[in-house]
């Protein structure tokens, strides 16, 4: 029998002043197996989690329950405390009554506090079921890849060879350097693209770790965190190479506007990019009007690209400054120029003459061939009336979109994509540039429309965090994993088919044919537990036993107490 | 007796409607408390079994959230998910629970207010519904 | 051996050159499951009983590691080796089937809408049956009636497991309706969830050979509520059981699935 | 390469439902219900078709073994058997033959029980032969012997779909008898009427429109208390009375003292309900009563047992198709082991040994002189062996420190014996005790026949070979009956034994193995020409007439105290089967049971603090036993419920070994307990 503790926060007036903690204690210790139960104001201090392991060692207790906030932000904390303490930390149990229970009851303490002891009495009863787990390990190959070879690969690469890591760059185009080939400054700092560019390839190329790839696709990955292997397909030749890492920066493109505002038919009516090819060769026009949120912040696209207000920005001010006479206005929706930096430089633009309008949604900007250039017709909303302006050029500013072929990559590395077509990492605060596949990691506007510098910065994240393990030289599985029992299993290949990883394979065990879940490929989602008729797969942690010991706990304390 | 207090099970997968959940929370978004949350990984790693015995006992309604189709950390999990549930929800009805009493949605890690609102409408739709009436069944 | 033995034995080991016979015979006053080697006597086959052939074989094929095995089969065990072959229970190769078209009075008895077999060896072919009386019954009355009529058929439930032991589909060892986990009722009768996992294990698999239902002891309706659960299959994802062609197992797999967004909440 | 399908009959309850074992080269695989059976109509219980799981299991007792000072250890057959004939012969030498003891058994074949029984009357010269249906239906035999003339089922288990009425008692059927539990189902789904009587609420009950919840040990009370409303509000067919029936008026005078008024204070029996109940069985065109163990196991069983048959006559329910008075035998083959003459009474066909005429013809058929005294019976066997009078016990596959009431007085009974041979298929709680242990085949690996609870003689076939040296019992019979020097154990096949019975027993006079080949039978069959007999009394009794017997209601011998205030009642569940030898060791019937439990009602579980699923122990004047709670509202208040098959908490350390005077059946359903949290 499980010597279970069970341990109520306050969290200082959060928990306790809604949920009577007293009652739900003295509730807790008519629970089956609880031997200890007790409140604390803050459980997470260094006072409240002291409190803890002394009562783990007087009272011998092999299972503890925390009720308190979440577990996806203090779980960790709470077992390694228990590990402090000589507990296995996965003998230990979350129960939410501050997100779950105090805070969105605020009004209903009696009904508060019921449901307090409803899911302490649940969390108890999954706790008796815990059993103590190791963290498996494996071995990382000291080799990073990084897909991609625009901006934010190159900063990433750059990193990790820097760091003396051996690192395959592949890149689809014959050139590294993406988008920003094509961009000759970059705002609004102003920029050189090339130096920054070449000042990236040089460090890779010079460097004895670098292998780089032009021309090539990675068109096969097998494997998991520290043992992937990819193949790299140019047209010459299929090359496997094993890494313990791995680097998604497959970047994005600009949204063609095919047939918005006489995009493709009115002359002169052109993109961000081919503006920006024209300013490289200083073909600055005399009269431009820039339309914002072509294509985004609308229905079916409805995001904000977050760069192109910049980009505009930083375009009229280059022309203001090669033409001081030349006519720009910039027509918007909302101006996006955050930070200290791009604000300054609005305003920047603003003094030199930028004429900023703003439209509406309901009443876009209508766009007119002349005799010799274009006119456009806007309505201006701020000062409510229709203005007309003269143009030689209509620069359509439209957002990044994801590549074309997203999907594939998607698919080629297991990692999901919103409904955009961008890649969708663990979390965006707890696990940033991860995805939830481990060993694997995303930067730059694969991940998200972004600006150059923020690009850089997640480059250098994704290396920093693609260097860990392959620093470390070994991994920790973390104890959520998949296994067959292999008393029950029928081999009938439901979980296999459920795996999103691929991580489970039929073997013959004792000439028995059984479903085998390799741990390492395993990334815990628990979907072949719930595809596995007989009960045979289960899932560290989430027991098919445990969570059913939850809903009973459930049925006695909250049916059959109230009958 | 007084007025009918359902008893309401939530599965909520880690990483999408958790989230909303806490979000909620953090919010201070008020709502009926009558949903106790199990924490999965996946809504895909639900198993139907747990709802059949869920209802079957007496519990009142149960709620199977998950990410946004599309949005799944695991890929493909919720679709499964998506497959699966109708059909559970038919067999209810088959024999005669009422299939509204299970109800499948997306709740994205951001979506604190659409949690709010799921769970208010839900808890709205089994105050209505009445107690299961499998409570009162003697097997 | 009488005339259908000998018939049963030319298809099975001259035209199907098979190695062994699964069929049926007349023994000690009784009707026998027999298999038989090639150039064994099958004695007086008998095929007025619909034993359900394909489990049985099913207990006996794990220790036979050659030969191919001919199996007399209706329609329905057609379907239900199909699905086990599918799911690698049992070698495509290794099996014959010698297809047995069913009696008008058998397919009354099932409700039976798809009782010709691919290739008919034995009777006489007959048209199948639509309707299912009792089904129509129940889809007609509310909820609530329907639920006072299933209580009151499980309520008699003593938890033989003939439903799961005697099924041609249902081929775990342990069986998830086993668990306290799931059907918590202790002794008998188990409770509601035991027949609605029941039901859903096998929507994507039930090939209604009724099996259940004939073995039943308390004649609990199960074909019935097999059926139900095969037409929201069907109209939920148009999928029904029984060939060897679509994916298997049909709620496991991503086939048939076009989620591209949200409207799938239900 | 060989797989067969061999159709045999389940070795569990009373039903004696056929399959077919499936085996593969001599493995058994599964179990195929026989689709053609009369009984089983392709159907079994979960017993059923798990009954292949434990045969094969590596616990079987594989080699004769023999006790040298306290270890047993491997011998030959020729050791263990030549050690068991010296033992006997120098007992029977010294302290005559009375002071040995055959116990056969109702698992094993009718055949098996035939030499049994004539080993013990004609080699050793002992009537000292009995087996376990004295602790099941000793009274039943007893009882409708006096009432009908005849101690068997009178009606057949088919019978039970076409009833208008089933009114059933001390029988928790669809549990015990599960194919005979789903004949009254369907009876009760097509429309008839079904009456439980149970101190607890059963699976049937709870399905019957009419279910009846009496005080354990009340049963004559209530059972009065219907004839006592029968006859006052003039229900009496009387033309059955008057032609069929004597000592009438004798009943009618103290069933007039069990007034529903007084019957409601005895027994908790609302007078309403009982009047309804009065009502519905004796109007009805078809009633059949069928019960069990719970009226049987009573120091007071026989009377209860007549107190069944008289309603039967007073309402003309019997003779007729879905009528009569129906015990449900627990045993595959408890019928036949009666029927064999595994009785200390009887000789087989129930021919008593004190006539004379009955000793002289089973003189003259088996060459022998016999003793016409009649014998002990177990229980009083085991009373005697613990007092020194017994000296040796032979026993074949009965495990007394399990089965028998107060296990701790058994346990004393077996170490003072001088000498104790066992044969069975496991080592059991039993055989430790054993100075020789001998491996018995089982059900499957051996030849014969079962008689089930409706009379029918149903084949018993091999499918596979016994483990290591394992025999059939009657092999192992024959084998000592030939050591021992006595004539008439030269038998080459069952189908010879069979014959032997036949001409012995007159109702199993037509009965014979070529003859089960094509048909079924029900005896009484007298001759080769009969077809058998479904139905007994039709158009009367045999013995001229029926008795009514004015039996009156007594307290059971143990009543509850301030330090035992609880109501202790045994028997089994679905899942396990009685001591467990073979269920507990079938995966799929442990998973569904694995632990001993007490059903407590939830009114006596509060105020002692107990909650479901905690440890209590059960304590009576003879011992105590610790176990699992089950608390529900499923049991009569002051009632509680512990099943007898785990020998880790076994229900009989705590029963009260008194024994009805006239079957000598002991009380195994009441008595009295206190609970208390461990």
């Amino acid at each position: 029998m499980a010597r279970i503790g069970v341990f109520i926060c306050h969290c200082g007036h959060n928990i306790a002043s809604v949920v009577d903690v007293e009652k739900v204690t003295e509730f807790a210790k008519t629970l089956p197996g609880v031997v200890f139960a007790s409140h604390n104001m803050y459980s997470c201090s260094e006072e409240g989690l002291g409190s803890i392991r002394d009562s783990i060692e007087e009272n011998k207790l092999d299972r503890i329950v925390v009720a308190a906030c979440t577990p996806r932000t203090h779980e960790p904390l709470f077992r390694r405390n228990c590990e402090r303490a000589g507990v296995n930390k996965y003998l230990f149990e979350f129960v939410n009554i501050r997100e779950h229970c105090s805070w969105i009851h605020a009004k209903e303490p009696e009904d508060a506090t019921r449901k307090a002891m409803n899911l302490v009495a649940m969390g108890v009863a999954k706790a008796a079921l815990l059993e103590p787990q190791t963290e498996g390990e494996s071995n990382v190959v000291p080799v990073a890849l990084v897909i991609g070879g625009g901006i934010s690969g190159l900063a990433a690469a750059s990193a990790l060879v820097s760091q003396g890591i051996e690192t395959h760059l592949v890149e689809k185009e014959a050139s590294l350097g993406g988008i920003l080939r094509d961009i000759e400054v970059i705002g609004p700092e102003m920029t050189e693209s090339k130096k920054l560019i070449e000042e990236l390839k040089r460090s890779i190329e010079c460097s004895p770790k670098a292998h780089i790839h032009l021309s090539s696709r990675v068109t096969g990955l097998t494997g998991f965190i520290g043992n992937f292997e990819a193949t790299i397909s140019s047209e010459k030749c299929d090359e496997k190479v094993k890494v313990g890492a791995i680097i998604v920066a497959t970047g994005g493109r600009e949204f063609i506007p095919k047939g918005e505002y006489g995009y493709g038919s009115l002359p002169g009516v052109i993109t961000q990019l081919e503006l920006e090819k024209m300013l490289a060769k200083k073909e600055f026009p005399e009269k431009t009007v820039f339309i914002q949120c072509v294509g985004s912040r609308q229905p079916g696209r409805d995001f904000c690209s977050r760069m192109c207000c910049n980009t505009s920005i930083k375009n009229a001010i280059r022309i203001k400054e090669a033409k001081p006479d030349a006519r720009v206005s910039v027509l918007h929706r909302d101006i996006m120029s955050y930070g200290t930096l791009a604000e300054r430089v609005y305003m920047e633009a603003a003094e030199k003459g930028v004429r900023f309008m703003r439209y509406s949604l309901e009443r876009i900007p209508m766009i007119k061939k002349k005799d010799s250039g274009l006119s456009v017709e806007v309505y201006d909303e701020t000062l409510d009336e229709v203005i007309q302006l003269d143009a030689d050029n209509v620069v359509l500013a439209t957002p990044m979109v994801p590549i074309d072929d997203v999907k594939d990559v998607a698919m080629l590395l297991k990692v999901p994509v919103d409904k955009y077509g961008f890649f969708l990492e663990a979390h965006v605060k707890l696990r940033p540039v991860e995805f939830a596949t481990e060993g694997v990691f995303i930067c730059g506007t694969a991940r998200w429309p972004s600006q150059v510098s923020e690009c850089i910065a997640q480059g250098l994240a994704a290396a920093a965090k693609a260097s860990v393990p392959i620093r470390e030289g070994k991994v920790v599985i973390e104890p959520i994993t998949a296994f067959s029992d292999s008393e029950k299993c029928i081999a009938c290949g439901n979980c296999v088919i459920a795996c999103p990883y691929e991580a489970i394979e039929i073997v013959e065990i004792d000439s028995k044919k059984q479903a085998k879940v390799n741990e390492a490929q395993c990334k815990g989602c628990g979907n072949c537990v719930a595809a596995c008729h007989n009960d045979a797969m289960q899932q560290k942690g989430f027991g098919t036993r445990q969570l059913g010991a939850m809903i009973d706990a459930l049925i006695k304390n909250a049916l059959e107490v109230s009958e | 007796m007084s007025e009918f207090n359902p008893t309401i099970l939530a599965f909520c997968c880690n990483w999408c409607s958790y989230a909303g959940a806490d979000l909620a929370g953090v919010s201070r978004l008020q709502m009926p408390p009558n949903v106790h949350v199990i924490r999965v990984m996946c809504s895909a790693a639900v198993k139907p079994e747990y709802v059949f015995k869920a209802l079957s006992q007496g519990i009142d309604g149960v709620l199977v959230l998950g990410c946004h189709i599309g949005d799944c950390h695991y890929m493909t999990g919720n679709h499964r998910t998506a497959k699966r549930f109708p059909l559970a929800q038919k067999i209810l009805n088959d024999v005669g629970i009422d299939e509204t009493r299970l109800k499948l949605d997306w709740v994205s890690a951001a979506e604190g207010e659409k949690f709010q609102q799921v769970i208010t409408e839900f808890v709205g739709v089994i105050k209505k519904l009445g107690p299961n009436p499998l409570r009162e069944v003697k097997f | 051996m009488n005339e259908l033995g000998k018939k049963l034995c030319d298809i099975a080991f001259d035209k199907q050159k098979a190695d062994y016979l699964l069929a049926m015979r007349e023994e000690s006053g009784n009707v026998a499951p027999v298999f038989i080697s090639k150039g064994e006597d099958i004695g007086e086959a008998n095929i007025d009983y619909p034993y359900q052939l394909v489990t049985i074989l099913s207990r006996i094929y794990p220790w036979l590691n050659k030969g191919k095995i001919a199996i007399v089969a209706r329609r329905c065990d057609e379907k239900a080796l199909n699905e086990t072959i599918k799911r690698g229970l049992f070698d495509g190769n290794r099996i014959a089937v010698i297809g047995l078209a069913c009696s008008k009075e058998q397919i009354k008895k099932c409700r039976c809408n798809d009782p010709v077999p691919t290739k008919v060896d034995i009777g006489e072919p007959n048209n199948g049956v639509n309707t299912d009386e009792l089904m129509n019954k129940l889809q007609r009355i509310s909820p609530e009636e329907r639920m006072d009529f299933w209580v009151r058929q499980f309520k008699k439930c003593n938890k033989c497991f003939a439903c799961t032991t005697n099924c041609p589909v249902c081929f775990c060892e342990d069986c998830v309706l086993e668990e306290r986990t799931f059907v918590a009722e202790k002794g008998i009768p188990p409770g509601l969830s035991f027949h609605m996992i029941r039901t859903f294990h096998l929507a994507d698999k039930c090939i209604e050979c009724g099996e259940c239902e004939r073995s039943c002891p308390v004649d609990i309706p199960l074909l019935t509520l097999r059926k139900m659960a095969l037409k929201d299959i069907k109209d939920l994802y148009n999928f029904k059981p029984g060939d060897r062609e679509t994916a298997s197992p049909m709620l496991t797999t991503l086939e048939g699935e076009l989620l591209e967004d949200d409207t799938h909440v239900c | 390469m060989s797989v067969k399908h061999v159709l045999t009959t389940c070795p569990y309850c009373g039903c004696g439902c056929n399959f077919y074992l499936q085996v593969v080269d001599n493995r058994l695989v599964g179990v195929v219900p026989c689709k053609t059976d009369e009984i089983g109509q392709g159907r079994l219980c979960i017993k059923g078709y798990n009954a292949y799981a434990f045969v094969q299991n590596p616990d079987r007792l594989t080699h004769p073994m023999v006790r040298d000072g306290h270890q047993l250890r491997k011998a030959t057959w020729d050791e263990a058997l030549d050690r068991i004939v010296s033992e006997i012969k120098k007992i029977v030498s010294k302290h005559g033959p009375d002071s040995v003891v055959v116990f056969a058994s109702a698992r094993c074949t009718n055949e098996e029980n035939y030499l049994m029984q004539k080993f013990a009357r004609a080699a050793i010269g002992t009537n000292n032969v009995d087996h376990c249906a004295r602790l099941c239906h000793a009274s039943t035999v007893a009882g409708l012997v006096y009432s009908f003339g005849s101690g068997a089922m009178t009606n057949s288990i088919p019978e039970f779909e076409n009833a208008d009425c089933i009114l059933v008692t001390g029988s928790n059927t669809l549990e015990t008898h599960p194919l005979i539990g789903a004949r009254i189902v369907k009876a009760l789904y097509s429309g008839a009427k079904v009456i439980v009587v149970d101190p607890r609420e059963t699976p049937l009950s709870r399905l019957a429109q009419l279910s009846l919840h009496q005080k354990p040990g009340t049963d004559i009370a209530w059972i009065h208390g219907i004839a006592n409303v029968i006859i006052s509000e003039d229900l009496v067919d009387k033309e059955f009375v008057a032609t069929k029936t004597k000592h009438f008026e004798e009943l009618k005078k103290v069933v007039a003292e069990y007034t529903p008024e007084k019957v409601e204070k005895l027994t908790g029996i609302p007078k309403e309900k009982l009047m309804e109940v009065a009502r519905v069985y004796a109007k009805s065109k078809k009633s059949m009563i069928a019960y069990a163990m719970g009226i049987t196991q009573h120091s007071n069983g026989t009377a209860i047992v007549k107190s069944l048959a008289n309603l039967s006559m007073l309402t003309g329910h019997i003779g007729k198709e879905s009528t009569g008075v129906n015990p449900l035998r627990g045993q595959n083959n408890v019928q036949g082991a009666c029927d064999a003459g595994s009785l200390p009474n009887f000789y087989p066909g129930y021919q008593l040994v004190a006539n004379g005429d009955m000793k002289a013809k089973f003189e003259k058929a088996w060459g022998q002189t016999l003793s016409d005294k009649p014998g002990l019976t177990i229980t009083e066997a085991i009373e005697k062996a613990a007092t020194g009078e017994i000296k040796a016990v032979i026993t074949f596959g009965e495990n007394m420190m399990i089965s028998d009431p107060d296990i701790t007085h058994v346990e004393k009974a077996l170490s003072n014996l001088e000498f104790f041979a066992v044969a069975d298929i496991f080592p059991t709680e039993t055989s430790k005790f054993a100075h020789v242990v001998l491996p018995a085949a089982c059900y499957a690996e051996k030849d014969g026949t079962f008689t089930n609870t409706d009379r029918k003689v149903r084949r018993v076939r091999k499918a596979v070979d016994g483990p290591g040296e394992a025999l059939p019992d009657w092999e192992i019979v024959c084998e000592l009956g030939r050591r021992y020097g006595a004539q008439g154990f030269d038998f080459n096949s069952v189908s010879d034994i069979m014959d032997e019975f036949a001409s012995v027993a007159p109702a199993y006079g037509g009965i014979s193995f070529d003859r089960l080949e094509k048909e079924m039978l029900t005896w009484p069959c007298p001759s080769k020409d009969h077809a058998g007999t479904r139905i007994l009394h039709v158009g009367g009794f045999k013995i001229g007439k029926g008795q009514f017997a004015p039996v009156s209601h007594e307290p059971p011998a143990e009543e509850p105290s301030e330090d035992y205030p609880m109501i202790l009642t045994t028997g089994r569940n679905l899942f396990q089967y009685h001591t467990g030898t073979m269920t507990r060791r079938t995966p799929k019937l442990e998973r569904e049971s694995p632990e001993p439990y007490v059903e407590i009602h939830k009114a006596d579980a509060k105020p002692l603090g107990v909650e479901d699923g905690d440890r209590v122990r059960i304590s009576s004047r003879r011992g105590s036993i610790t176990l699992a709670a089950r608390v529900t509202d499923r049991i009569t208040e002051g009632v509680i419920f512990v099943p007898f098959h785990y020998a880790e908490a076994a229900a009989n350390m705590l029963t009260n070994p008194v024994l009805d005077p006239i079957a000598k059946i002991p009380e195994l359903k009441v008595c009295a307990a206190r609970v208390e949290k461990a």
